[in-house]
């Protein structure tokens, strides 16, 4: 039978080339793609996209992918944290792209482009300096802003389970932006913590029904949810 | 000349939520008001990186590295939780379901104006996260700050001179020394606290007032 | 502990003013809130402007209502259907308005007004009758409608499984326009097989969160599902 | 002058449906084509009121007023299948997601144009459901319809007489006659059936088809 299933991180990123736009989820760390993120490292692609809600922090991950100067663009909702020194000092140096987006814009933005709308009005940012040189429009008596959609040609997620056609569940608020970003990319590959026979998720608990996802991999349990299954209480969890 | 601190600030907060309303308490002190809404009140707290039904910070084995605020601090669940994903918890507050949404601020103008994002500094990196959506994501939006700088300067202002967050978006503005409604008719004083008098926050805001 | 559960449907709709925009949940048979529309009939709010998929059929439910001259006018889909007399009747007669939607746009547009979306382009009916008169553009080649929110007074609509604090799932395809028309509506009334004790609903498999849901009403096990109980494969199923 | 029947054609589509893709099948004849997808070719049928994954109508104790097709007819659920409400299930046929669609009409034009709601009769009830989110849902739209009417007239125009369901959407039409190519650069015929000519063909639909 046909199955979304790929063996490694390096197969399901193999055919990534030089200047694609990259979606990656995750908000904090929750929902990040770790593995994915490492191996897009070790993969080699550069003058990437990278469209994410923020830029990177430490050293590792995708501020290693930037520090690395694989990244030419940004489209992010929030770059500046307490340890984003990576893209901070690539901005500063005029090194990278920015397209700052206000957070619920980024996620209505990519919701649209898996949805086919071509353009949408939406309040959040009219008046401000993030909606200068917009179309902006009253309607009802509100101000909205006309946004378009963001798509990409590879969305890298995390979530929890999945079956062999690239059904996904994800845990808790690890959820964030996987579900939109599948659906905007033309490839999403996900990593999962682990793969369940066919007819093991509930549909109606399917969150991103297969048709979004071209390649699944397994990771194996995250460290602190070892031991601990589809339980609301994960047991050794750390911190 | 008194006012009251955080901790009092944040009951006061508090004590205006109405019983069983859903509400938005954005990252920084707003964060205290939780610590003002008794269970038996029925308040519900959503989080806008895709939770209702979020609890109290989590404590020991209770971290959970996938249950995490705006903040991206650690948090609990509350029995009749619920997890949903970005696009649809932005629409929930764009669509004006939240009935109370608490910020900090730079400042606030008495048209109800927002500037909370970003000092102006030209070079600051810019970051925005969800402010601008949280700025119009609410039936109404509070904002909760001191109500003069540590220069002494007022944060309730005629006009932003920092780059606004959000337009006329704002209903109240709870400082250290008042309660005050801001919109369309400017802004009045709903409660002065301690011996804190009008003509005083008049002086020290530099603003027509009204009562 | 505050409830959103209301004793009865007749508890749940009694402030229905005349003149009231109401949603009706459903497509087809399934999903739709079959007590809540009789108990509208029974209410006596006239002069309705009523949102849902189709116009009625039969001589029951929504096509009772309209009998009665209830309706003034239907926002739908698909009014014409084998059975549907009633309200083929009336519109030959000019008793009642249509407003014709294709059936996505009719989706979307109630899930625009849900998320605060001022308007937005959609490529469906393009060029067609039904775009008469509205706003187009082309956006990347493409070429797209401008269609605005569909928002109402009251959403009846029927769920499976609630809880006290409005927390609903669904059952199937009688999910359809359930959680759209929730988000999209001032007062939401939800009838349900049946309502289960706080915590019992898991949290991920929420589909309508309780912020969406105003009033409660348990109806019972329908009868070609008692004796099963979230079963993916209901004993006694009839015709 | 011969053709294939209706069974024939739907097996005919199916066969060229790729292994693997996710497919709608529109009310009526379209639905033949599920008869023509074995498992083994993992071809997942959508229904636009809200479900991937569905199986063959359902019978007997299968019979589930929860569990139905666009059509309304009771079906079943296959494993690995999910549900969706329908603002997301429209969004998956309006952002290009689905592979293919197989949708009957009235008339086709050669440029792609679809007529297959209304007959444009003055005094008809117009009903559209979901014909004009399917007519642009799919990367690729197939119509599947006897290439005349029952009166002699081609189906496939050179200009939509009756009110267009979409524009410029479809991209082949599966006949009894011949399979077509239509779109910008106007109608071809990429096999005719049994012994039937080109030749035949341009006199039977009066158009200017190429090879």
């Amino acid at each position: 039978m046909l199955s979304k299933l790929t063996p490694t991180v390096a197969d399901a990123l193999a055919d990534i080339p030089d200047g694609a736009t990259i979606m990656i989820g995750g908000f904090g760390r929750a929902g990040q793609p770790v593995e994915l993120i490492d191996q897009l490292l070790v993969q080699g692609a550069t003058n990437l996209t990278v469209i994410n809600n923020n830029a990177g922090n430490g050293d590792t991950g995708l501020a290693a992918l930037l520090a690395a100067g694989r990244v030419s663009k940004i489209v992010c909702s929030f770059p500046r944290q307490t340890d984003s020194h990576v893209f901070d000092g690539l901005y500063r140096a005029g090194k990278i792209e920015l397209e700052l987006v206000p957070q619920g814009n980024l996620a209505e933005r990519i919701r649209a482009a898996g949805a086919g709308i071509g353009a949408f009005f939406t309040p959040t940012g009219f008046g401000t300096t993030l909606a200068e040189g917009k179309e902006t429009r009253e309607i009802g008596g509100r101000n909205y802003v006309l946004e378009y959609p963001i798509r990409a040609d590879y969305a890298l997620i995390s979530a929890y389970r999945a079956d062999q056609l690239g059904n996904l569940t994800y845990r808790k608020t690890s959820r964030n932006f996987g579900p939109v970003m599948a659906a905007a990319a033309d490839v999403t590959v996900a990593q999962v913590d682990r793969v369940v026979g066919l007819g093991e998720l509930d549909p109606e608990s399917v969150i991103t029904p297969g048709i979004f996802v071209s390649r699944v991999v397994e990771i194996g349990d995250r460290a602190w949810l070892a031991g601990a299954d589809v339980t609301v209480e994960p047991e050794g969890a750390e911190a | 000349m008194t006012g009251i601190n955080r901790t009092e600030l944040a009951a006061r907060i508090a004590a205006d939520i109405p019983v069983g309303a859903y509400v938005n308490l954005g990252i920084g002190a707003p964060t205290l008001v939780a610590d003002h809404l008794p269970a038996e009140r029925n308040i519900t707290l959503h989080t806008e990186n895709g939770m209702l039904g979020m609890g109290p910070a989590a404590e020991g084995d209770e971290i959970d590295p996938d249950l995490i605020n705006a903040g991206k601090i650690p948090v609990t669940e509350l029995p009749g939780a619920s997890y949903f994903h970005h696009a649809d918890s932005f629409g929930m507050m764009r669509g004006g379901h939240l009935d109370v949404c608490v910020l900090g601020a730079f400042q606030v103008s008495v048209g109800g104006d927002l500037a909370n994002w970003h000092t102006g500094a030209p070079d600051a990196i810019p970051a925005v996260g969800g402010a601008m959506d949280l700025a119009i994501g609410a039936k109404s939006v509070w904002v909760m700050m001191d109500l003069l700088t540590r220069e002494g300067v007022s944060k309730l202002v005629e006009a932003c001179s920092y780059p606004l967050t959000g337009v006329g978006c704002v209903n109240r503005v709870y400082t250290d020394r008042a309660v005050f409604a801001v919109g369309r008719n400017g802004a009045s004083v709903i409660e002065a606290f301690g011996d804190t008098t009008l003509d005083e926050l008049r002086e020290l805001t530099g603003l027509a007032l009204t009562e």
